[in-house]
């Protein structure tokens, strides 16, 4: 990394993938009660990611036996500091220098970040400006203090790293009102291990689900489209939905994920939003 | 896979200038020293305007106290309660302290104002002296509260 | 089509694909001695869109059993009309109310546009007042007098919709500087007929070709890049890259092109483009 | 598959105000008429400007001539030498002709100035009168020239 402003393309080979990328308190766990969609899940994106694959620097630098960590530190004022297993590091893990087909933004750190699909979007560092390889994670205050669940009996979860399996509604959703008739309904799902394999669709409250429609192509750690034509028959009712992935894992109720987890843990929140649809076709979070 | 020699080794310098990442054991710690007392002086100057000249009750985040609450309702995670390794406070506040200018406090006063957070906290006496190997010495309450990530755990 | 200005998002069932949207002059068999990549084969644009399938449209219509074409037409000022194969119809062409997630800009056919994957651009129709199902086409002057194309004999072909496979080096390219020593050579391919199977790559003027890697996802009728690493050891060469898509068909040189097609046929020139670079790492038009 | 009952027949008033296509068979093409003679005043007044008083030489496309050329290393294409039918001109006149100020022109004047086109390219004497009927009877020269696309056609 030791001149990292060098343009890098053309003189490095280069890919470019299309993944989201989330905070991993998206939404907390006080946060479940948001009005709308974007309160609810609006810290995460989806773009075109162009750059070196990481593997191609440390294989061109050359790595020891030992090296189990790759430890990345920004040019930001607090110099952020992440570190990144050498399996992801040898993955997919990319080192970006573009966005959606332009160069990143000061914003998106530029001139060069870490991308690390999947994983926990904290973790990818931006302006970077060093990669420090070795044999243990850097424990740097964003991976102990901070980017840690505390469970209901004092011990924290660390290492957290992929965002896993969510979906929401996003068209009718909280703050929406509809009218009796033909809807569309259509959301949003994502999963940080791989492709979404179905998303699933209640529109009586649980008690059934059916099989969305899935947009294609359905890429690998990126948002995913679904749609389900239904008719509104006017009464109320609470719709939601479900994500499913390659991997079999099942997007869980918040019931079911805060039965394990609690209520204080604060990220990797990916409960199921059910929104409740009044007689007058107001839309509203149903855990609200 | 295929080599391509692209790039050039980092010289010494270049490695030198942002060679500031310390281990949790304490084994990078940099030479220096810096008193409890000290670190107060220092926090009372260049902290305590955000954090509290107690470490908490400022705009920044709580330092001090909430030691036994993690298994509670309202857990309180602060330096002293939830901070596992004493060397990364090091790390942190040379890094990222204080917010206004970061990386402009000698080894020195990081040492004694690391000092004074641990103090805070109960966990450094008022006349202690810290250093690398001191510091290192230091074993955190939460040392052991730390968990592998066992997910998927939620089964549907 | 009775009223195309209601908004159609949320009332019928909706899909996004990507897909290339090329003129079929792109280039003119004239046009083939441009400068820069750009001037070659700039009339080609990949995008998001989003809209209804005609096939669901006419679904709900009712077709006649002697349906055979769809004639589209334009509420622009010259009520430009193209006549579309029912299979076509019937298959994945869409009318569309946004691109990249927008609604339709003005000059892109708002409020509603047809748009057929993979064939020549000006099919798809923008400003769309009406389809008209009938038995034959409307030989319209559009597909007469215009986007036919002229052969040696004197005779024109009629109804040349789909777009075929085509590549080309945007880097290195015209008019461009290179320095010995690494590049990676990148560019675009598509296919009208498909997905991209292959790009080959030649480096020493079409004596060897290599396989490019290719970008994934490799998407149905878009653009599709490709990239190959290569060290260009100072010596003048001519490189150039030639698609080969998911039907075997492989892109034609402008020799065996304008062997069959002569040089008046005006439309759908697809052949490679080869860049000759110069002693002092000059790129320029292989045919200038 | 399933259908969703959207949508809403079109009404007669809906369909007539933008049912202006014309078959090449010319068995849709309107009531009226207009003579060659009426077409050249036409055409004076509305489309020399820009195409020449002869069909030629403006900086609209060129309407006449170029008949026996397509073979040639010149081809010249024109309503006369490349058309293959005559209704579609009146199509094509009604509906984007003159380029300032489509679908202006009466159908007469349509007719007339189609006659008048037709005229230019030899394919009209002087006298004529274009209605549905004698529109639809022109034999354009290049009727058969069109033949089905034969693609894939380059071996590699
Ligand atoms: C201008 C305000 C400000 C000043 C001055 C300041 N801090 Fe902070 N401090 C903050 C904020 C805000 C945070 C939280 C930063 C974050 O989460 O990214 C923080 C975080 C910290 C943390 C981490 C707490 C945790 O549990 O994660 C420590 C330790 C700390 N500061 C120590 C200090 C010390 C020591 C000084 C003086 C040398 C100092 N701070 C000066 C605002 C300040
Ligand atoms: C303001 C300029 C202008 C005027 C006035 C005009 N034209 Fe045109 N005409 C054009 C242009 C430009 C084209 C080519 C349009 C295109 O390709 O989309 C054209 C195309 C045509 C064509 C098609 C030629 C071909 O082979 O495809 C015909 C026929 C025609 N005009 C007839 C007329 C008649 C008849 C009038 C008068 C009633 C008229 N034009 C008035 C500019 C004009
Ligand atoms: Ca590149
Ligand atoms: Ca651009
Ligand atoms: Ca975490
Ligand atoms: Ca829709
Ligand atoms: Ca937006
Ligand atoms: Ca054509
Ligand atoms: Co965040
Ligand atoms: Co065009």
């Amino acid at each position: 990394m030791a001149n990292p402003a060098t343009p890098w393309f053309g003189s490095h080979p280069s890919e470019s993938h299309i993944h989201f990328l989330e905070c991993s308190g998206n939404p907390g766990f006080e946060a479940i009660k948001g009005k709308t969609a974007s309160d609810l899940v609006g810290l995460v994106s989806c773009a075109e990611w162009t750059g070196v694959r990481l593997a191609t620097v440390l294989r061109e630098a050359g790595l020891k036996p030992e090296a189990r960590w790759v430890v990345a530190e920004g040019a930001d004022a607090a110099a952020m500091t992440r570190s990144i297993p050498i399996e992801k590091c040898l993955d997919d893990a990319l080192l970006v220098y573009s966005q959606n087909g332009e160069r990143l933004r000061p914003q998106q750190g530029y001139p060069l970040r870490v991308f690390l699909p999947g994983f926990e979007g904290n973790m990818s560092v931006k302006w970077l400006r060093r990669l420090n390889v070795s044999a243990e994670p850097a424990y740097s205050r964003e991976e102990t203090a901070k980017y840690t669940d505390l469970m209901p009996d004092g011990t924290a979860r660390q290492f957290t790293f992929v965002m896993e399996a969510k979906s929401i509604i996003t068209r009718p959703s909280g703050t929406q009102r509809i009218a009796q008739g033909f809807h569309e309904i259509t959301g949003i799902a994502w999963t940080g291990r791989g492709r979404i394999r179905a998303v699933q669709v209640t529109t009586d409250g649980g008690r059934s689900w059916r099989d969305a429609a899935l947009q294609e192509p359905v890429l690998n750690r990126a948002l995913t489209r679904f749609r389900l034509p239904w008719t509104w028959d006017g009464q109320p009712t609470t719709i939601a939905s479900r994500a499913i992935d390659e991997t079999g894992y099942v997007q869980p109720s918040f019931e079911d994920l805060t039965a394990v987890r609690g209520l204080k843990s604060f990220y990797h929140n990916n409960a199921v939003v059910p929104w409740r649809i009044a007689a007058d076709g107001e839309v509203a979070n149903g855990y609200a | 896979a295929e080599r391509f020699g692209i790039g050039r080794p980092a010289t010494e310098a270049e490695i030198a200038a942002w060679n500031i990442d310390i281990d949790r054991d304490g084994r990078k710690l940099p030479p220096g020293h810096g008193s409890v007392a000290h670190g107060r002086a220092v926090f009372e100057a260049q902290c305590a305007s955000c954090h509290g000249s107690r470490g908490e009750g400022g705009t920044g985040e709580r330092l001090a106290g909430g030691q036994g609450t993690l298994a509670s309702a309202k857990p309180i995670k602060t330096v002293g309660s939830f901070w596992p390794y004493a060397p990364t406070l090091f790390d942190y506040i040379r890094r990222a302290m204080p917010m206004n200018a970061p990386q402009s406090l000698s080894d020195d006063d990081v040492y004694a104002v690391s000092g004074y957070v641990l103090h805070l906290n109960g966990l450094a006496p008022e006349d202690a002296v810290f250093d690398a190997h001191s510091l290192a010495a230091v074993r955190m309450p939460n040392r052991d509260g730390f968990v592998p990530d066992p997910r998927p755990d939620v089964k549907p």
